[in-house]
């Protein structure tokens, strides 16, 4: 027998191969898509943005860690701090002043997370309570969007800008949102609006997502519920009065619908854990997003839904539990 | 043998199977070692008590304690020799338990007696005593002393008699290897099982990952060859082998039960209220041996395993040998040895060495390296929901392991379903200890009871 | 206790706003500017006083059964008192503190301070009750004030205390910029009086 | 029993007289203060018709009117010449419900009143409204300093928009700062719900003034 010490430990002994860390970076390479496709739109500002908050995530967390007196590693190195990075940036505009982005990737990381304990116990998504402090804060700023495709390595102030396609629904009503674009749909598609960073290309978005069903990251519940929520809700408002609300297709591909269902609202720590609780879940995200869309005075409503839906997230967790283990009622027979 | 796979519906992981390590390699008798350690109690129940005395000279197949009740099971001895001491000793799982220590005199006085012969149908009366009497317990790892589980309540209908031929923990082979050597002998103990219980039903459950098993059992089943244990009037039984889903927990029994019938036997409750008894295939070898040769449980079939063991392989081996001896059967431990674990790494416990003596619920031994386990250290739970998934008995794991963390024992009730499989702990991707804190949450909520 | 502890027990050891937290409605509301912050919190200072002297002087003909709204009665005719001098004569600090200066009357401080001080004490002592608590009150919301108008609108006293490229966070001057600012204010008492336990 | 009775009657009666003495104290500060209040409310009104009348033009409060009457009707304020007493200016309560914090109510001054072509807005002064901090609110940027010191970039003061405008000239539609014209309103960046809310309340302000001059001066005669 050797000599070494032997592992003794409770059972089981055996372990699959996955980790937070894995888990994490699977997310970063379903982000890599709609990551490049925002570079592509918005040239080095997206870089400048991009760089800003992956790093800033990385330094505050670091900062917080030591504040509480927790060793760094594994927590910086799992790579949680990152994805919120990422994930603060696709929830910026790219001409954000690179002080806001830091003030965000601050935010995310100290009162998003660390203040509630750190990594598994925040209950809400750290990018979005960034995102709506920002919002808040910097409303401005905050909805400065430049246009897609212009003045790529420019870094001035003074690049083009123009309203999302929902502002000018919001504002200027559905005739001119129409005839503003020619090719809205497959500019949606494609990415070429005006939005956050990840707000951009449809396509992008649902091949990381995609990504993500396929590699068991995420399930389908929560996007699917969300998205069709939103579709049918939209739809409902389009079918009764077409000249007034657009079609809930504009609905789902604009704005952060996508972005939201597939990466935000699928953030595990502040989602419900059970398949059912998810269905509901994505189906909240959806009915708020669509009322605050067409009934409320904001252009967009995907971060106050999903962060809304968070709040709810221990209440559904505590109604909603798995059925127990046993038959349902009746006379059992001999089968 | 039904075409389709069946399998529990819902939860379980499905590990590397790493079966192959010792399965292929002869079935190899170990010696019975110079001395033997015998503990008083190797089951599920109120303990046994001891019958012998220090100094006296015992046969093999002698009663050394005896069952102090109902649910309890008499032990014998493995070997004939003289009675060194009677004292407390480790085994797997505790430090001090009170163990009887034979001296092995090499001659195996005794043994000759239990010689198989053709049993008469006409005896079925006394099978279950013959089985008590043989201090036959579940072999699957369980030890709960098999004729309790003969002996259905007043109010219960049984129906079917389920034989656990899945063995669905990882590495282990030691029911696969008996159900491809002695495939009509464990037909047989089925058949005696179900004469106890007055049934005809028998299915037989066992993992698709053995084909082998299932094959030799089908044949064993379709042409009858157990008949020929048999004498007098023996009724016709319904034997169905079932491939099942390779997923653990295939074998655990509520998630066999519903996988074969379709019944979700409810936490606290009993198979009996399905109309089902559940028994290893281990087990129905031994109840065949114990009315057919009328011998004890004085040995049973283990896995030695893992990639720390020179030669794996399965082993009959005698009640109370020390595992080393059996690893040294298996050609001993190698140098990178990383851990020891009796049972499957599942379900199975961590022990620190070898002189460690089989007890009847002693299915197998995993020598592990560094390639096969590691130590893991624990994170904050990430709320993935995997543990969820993986759960077949419909827990939230990790709840249960919050309210264990922050001592909220009121709220953990829901831990009593609990079975301790280990799948949520398992697919835990921040390495929670979610068994140990279900375990935690078990004992206080126990408590809190009273 | 002494007179001075009495006095200055509501600043620090037992801040209405801080330690107690108490009268989180007009702390909440009122602290986008330290002026009003000022003003809130001199008007309660200033009922806090005159109802403790009341309620303490009156306090062995008061009976029991009716005490909840006789210190109501009292509290209420001096913060509409507030409420009138102020309208009449500072009347833009009445018009920025708005429907809080009428809300005094359910300030908990108050009715807090009444039933649990005033009623069983003498009359200096409640006085100085009074005074500290009012004190420690405004201090109080002086303190988020001072965070809230200096982050969210770069002015102290409304004079700009920040350089021009200074773009204020809005959020900070809004409900939840409050909740935000008196929790990490809390948590820097919290941990000041921590280390201040474990130093003996 | 009856000491019970005899501490229950004890008890309204002390409430009682507590209320009484209350209520007397109350009484006196209330009449006390009342004619100071009166004058610091007078004060306010007068401070912001100041600002949207023309500087040598003073407001009789005495002199305020409803129109049209009823329900609907808007409040005026005229303004008279400090020097000759001769009606000047009217400032003129107006409001739009669909601001993007509901209603929103602004002053709005008018001066030239000779006749209807040659009337001039003197500018706008928000009183109440419910926009979002830092984007609708900054319709009040700059309204209570001197127009003097503005400048004369709208996207930077608000209020640009509406100072010393023809009425005739002006179209009363909020564009895009890029987009307006000379004569529309450029909207406040991000905000053009806002910005489309104080232009209707303008509007609606300048064209009852615009249609009723006649009328409008008749009442505001002294």
């Amino acid at each position: 027998m050797s000599s070494t010490k032997l592992i003794l430990q409770s059972s089981p002994h055996l372990r699959d191969d996955d980790s937070v860390r894995r888990i994490m970076l699977t997310v970063l390479i379903a982000l890599a898509p709609a990551t490049v496709a925002s570079v592509l739109m918005f040239g080095t500002r997206a870089v400048v943005v991009l760089v800003l908050a992956v790093l800033g995530c990385l330094a505050f967390e670091a900062i917080a860690l030591k504040i509480m007196k927790k060793p760094l590693m594994p927590y910086l190195t799992d790579g949680s701090a990152v994805v919120t990075g990422i994930l603060l940036a696709m929830n910026l505009p790219s001409g954000l002043p690179w002080w806001m982005v830091l003030v965000g990737a601050l935010v995310a990381v100290v009162l998003g997370k660390q203040v509630y304990g750190g990594i598994g116990s925040n209950p809400f998504n750290p990018a979005l309570v960034a995102r709506v402090f920002l919002f808040i804060s910097f409303p401005t700023a905050m909805t400065t969007w430049p246009v897609p495709g212009s003045d790529l390595f420019g870094m001035g102030a003074d690049v083009a800008t123009a309203a999302t396609p929902l502002g000018v629904l919001k504002t200027d009503g559905l005739a001119a949102l129409m005839s503003s674009d020619s090719n809205l749909y497959m500019n949606l598609l494609t990415g070429h609006v005006g939005g956050c960073l990840g707000e951009t290309s449809a396509i992008a978005l649902i091949l990381g997502g995609l990504f993500l069903l396929l590699r068991k990251v995420i399930s389908w519940e929560i996007p699917v519920t969300f998205i069709g929520t939103v579709f049918a809700f939209t739809g409902v408002f389009y079918l009764v009065d077409s000249s007034t609300y657009a079609d809930p297709l504009f609905q789902i591909l604009s704005g952060g619908v996508m972005l939201g269902a597939i990466f935000m609202a699928t953030d595990m720590v502040t989602t419900p854990v059970t398949r059912k609780g998810m269905l509901l879940f994505g189906f909240g995200c959806g009915l708020i997003t669509g009322v605050i869309r067409l009934l409320g005075s904001y252009p967009e409503g995907v971060s106050f839904s999903i962060l809304i839906m968070n709040g709810f997230t221990p209440l559904i967790d505590r109604y909603i539990t798995p059925a127990p283990f046993e038959d349902k009622g009746g006379e059992l027979q001999a089968p | 043998m039904s075409s389709a796979t069946m399998g529990f519906p819902k939860g379980g992981v499905h590990p590397p199977e790493e079966k192959e390590l010792s399965l292929g390699a002869e079935l190899v008798t170990v010696t019975p070692p110079k001395k033997v350690i015998v503990p008083v109690t190797q089951h599920l129940g109120r303990p046994s008590a001891v019958v012998v005395n220090r100094g006296d000279e015992v046969v093999v197949g002698q009663v050394l304690a005896e069952a102090t009740g109902p649910v309890s099971a008499a032990v014998h001895s493995p070997v004939s020799g003289k009675v060194l001491k009677i004292a407390d000793g480790a085994v797997i799982g505790a430090d001090r338990v009170p163990v009887i220590e034979i001296m092995n005199n090499g001659e195996d006085t005794g043994l000759d007696a239990f010689v198989q012969k053709t049993v008469s149908w006409k005896d079925k009366s006394s099978f279950l005593d013959w089985i008590r009497d043989a201090g036959v317990v579940g072999l699957g790892g369980a030890t709960f002393p098999t004729h309790i589980k003969l002996m259905p309540p007043k109010d219960a209908t049984v129906h079917t008699l389920i034989i656990n031929g899945c063995e669905c923990e990882p590495y282990l082979t030691a029911d696969d290897t008996l159900m491809q050597w002695k495939p009509a002998e464990v037909l047989a103990g089925c058949c005696i099982m179900a004469g106890v219980l007055g049934i005809s039903r028998i299915l037989i459950g066992i993992e698709d990952n053995k084909p082998r098993a299932i094959e030799a059992m089908t044949v064993a089943a379709r042409e009858g060859t157990y008949a020929s244990f048999f004498d007098g009037d023996v009724p016709s039984f319904d034997v169905q082998v079932h491939a099942l889903k390779t997923r653990y927990p295939q074998g655990a029994e509520k998630q066999l039960i519903d996988a074969l019938i379709h019944r979700k036997v409810g936490a606290g409750k009993l198979p009996f209220t399905a109309g089902v008894v559940v028994q290893n295939s281990g087990t129905a070898y031994a109840a065949f041996e114990a009315v057919a040769a009328r011998k004890p449980l004085i040995d049973r079939v283990m896995t030695v395993t893992g990639k720390g063991v020179e030669k794996p392989g399965n082993f009959l081996v005698r009640i109370g040998t020390p595992i080393s001896e059996v690893v040294n059967a298996a050609g001993g431990a190698k140098e990178n040895l990383k851990a020891i674990i009796a049972g499957g790494p599942m379900m199975g416990k961590s022990v620190k060495t070898l002189e460690l003596p089989v007890v009847k619920g002693t299915s197998g031994v995993l020598l592990l390296t560094g390639e096969e386990i590691e130590e893991y250290r624990e994170r904050e739970c990430i709320r993935c929901g995997r543990c969820v998934e993986a759960c077949p008995v419909n827990l939230v794991p990790c709840d249960v392991a919050a309210f264990a963390e922050f001592r909220q024992w009121d709220r953990a009730g829901k831990a009593m379903e609990c079975v301790e499989c280990g799948c949520c702990q398992y697919v835990c991707p921040a390495n929670r200890y979610l068994v140990l804190y279900n375990r935690l949450a078990k004992y206080h909520w126990r408590r809190l009871q009273k | 206790m002494s007179k001075l502890a009495e006095l200055t027990k509501g600043l620090w050891k037992e801040n209405p706003v801080f330690r107690l937290l108490l009268g989180m409605c007009p702390t909440l509301a009122v602290t986008t500017e330290v002026v009003s912050g000022i003003g809130m919190g001199l008007s309660a200072t200033f009922v806090l006083v005159m109802a403790n002297l009341v309620v303490s002087s009156m306090r062995n003909v008061i009976p029991a059964k009716t005490r909840l709204p006789i210190f109501i009665v009292i509290i209420a005719t001096f913060v509409t008192i507030v409420d009138l001098v102020m309208n009449a004569y500072a009347h833009d600090v009445h018009k920025s503190l708005g429907i809080f200066i009428p809300l005094i009357v359910v300030n908990c401080v108050i009715l807090g301070r009444a039933e649990a001080f005033a009623s069983k004490r003498p009359v200096f002592d409640s006085i100085l009750d009074g005074l500290g608590m009012g004190l420690g009150f405004t201090l109080g919301l002086v303190a988020l004030a001072t965070v809230r108008e200096i982050l969210g609108n770069g002015t102290w006293f409304g004079m700009p205390v920040t350089g021009e490229g200074y773009t204020p966070f809005l959020l900070f001057v809004l409900p939840p910029g409050a909740f935000i600012s008196l929790g990490f204010l809390l948590a820097g008492m919290n941990s000041i009086e921590n280390r201040r336990k474990a130093h003996g | 029993m009856s000491d019970k009775k005899d501490s229950n009657i004890a008890a309204v009666v002390v409430v009682v007289i507590i209320a009484t003495v209350c209520a007397a104290g109350l009484a006196f500060i209330k009449d006390l203060t009342a004619d100071a209040i009166q004058a610091a409310l007078d004060n306010e009104t007068l401070s912001a018709v100041a600002k949207v009348v023309p500087k040598n033009c003073e407001a009789d409060l005495a002199k305020q009117f409803v129109f049209p009457e009823g329900e609907g009707g808007l409040t005026f304020y005229p303004a008279y010449d400090k020097a000759t007493g001769d009606l000047c200016a009217f400032a003129v309560k107006t409001q739009d419900d669909k601001g993007y914090g509901g209603r929103l109510q602004l002053l709005a001054g008018f001066s030239h009143l000779d006749n209807p072509e040659g009337l001039v807005l003197q500018r706008v002064y928000v009183l109440t409204h419910s926009e979002t901090p830092g984007l609708g609110s900054k319709a009040t940027v700059g309204q209570d300093e001197d127009p003097d010191t503005w400048g004369d970039d709208p996207v930077k003061v608000f209020g640009v928009n509406f100072r010393m405008k023809q009425v005739k000239d002006m179209s009363f539609t909020a564009k895009k700062a890029a987009e307006a014209g000379p004569n529309d309103v450029s909207a406040i960046t991000a905000s053009t719900v806002t910005s489309r809310a104080v232009t209707n309340a303008a509007k609606k302000a300048a064209e009852l003034v615009k249609g009723n001059l006649e009328a409008l001066k008749q009442k505001g005669a002294r």
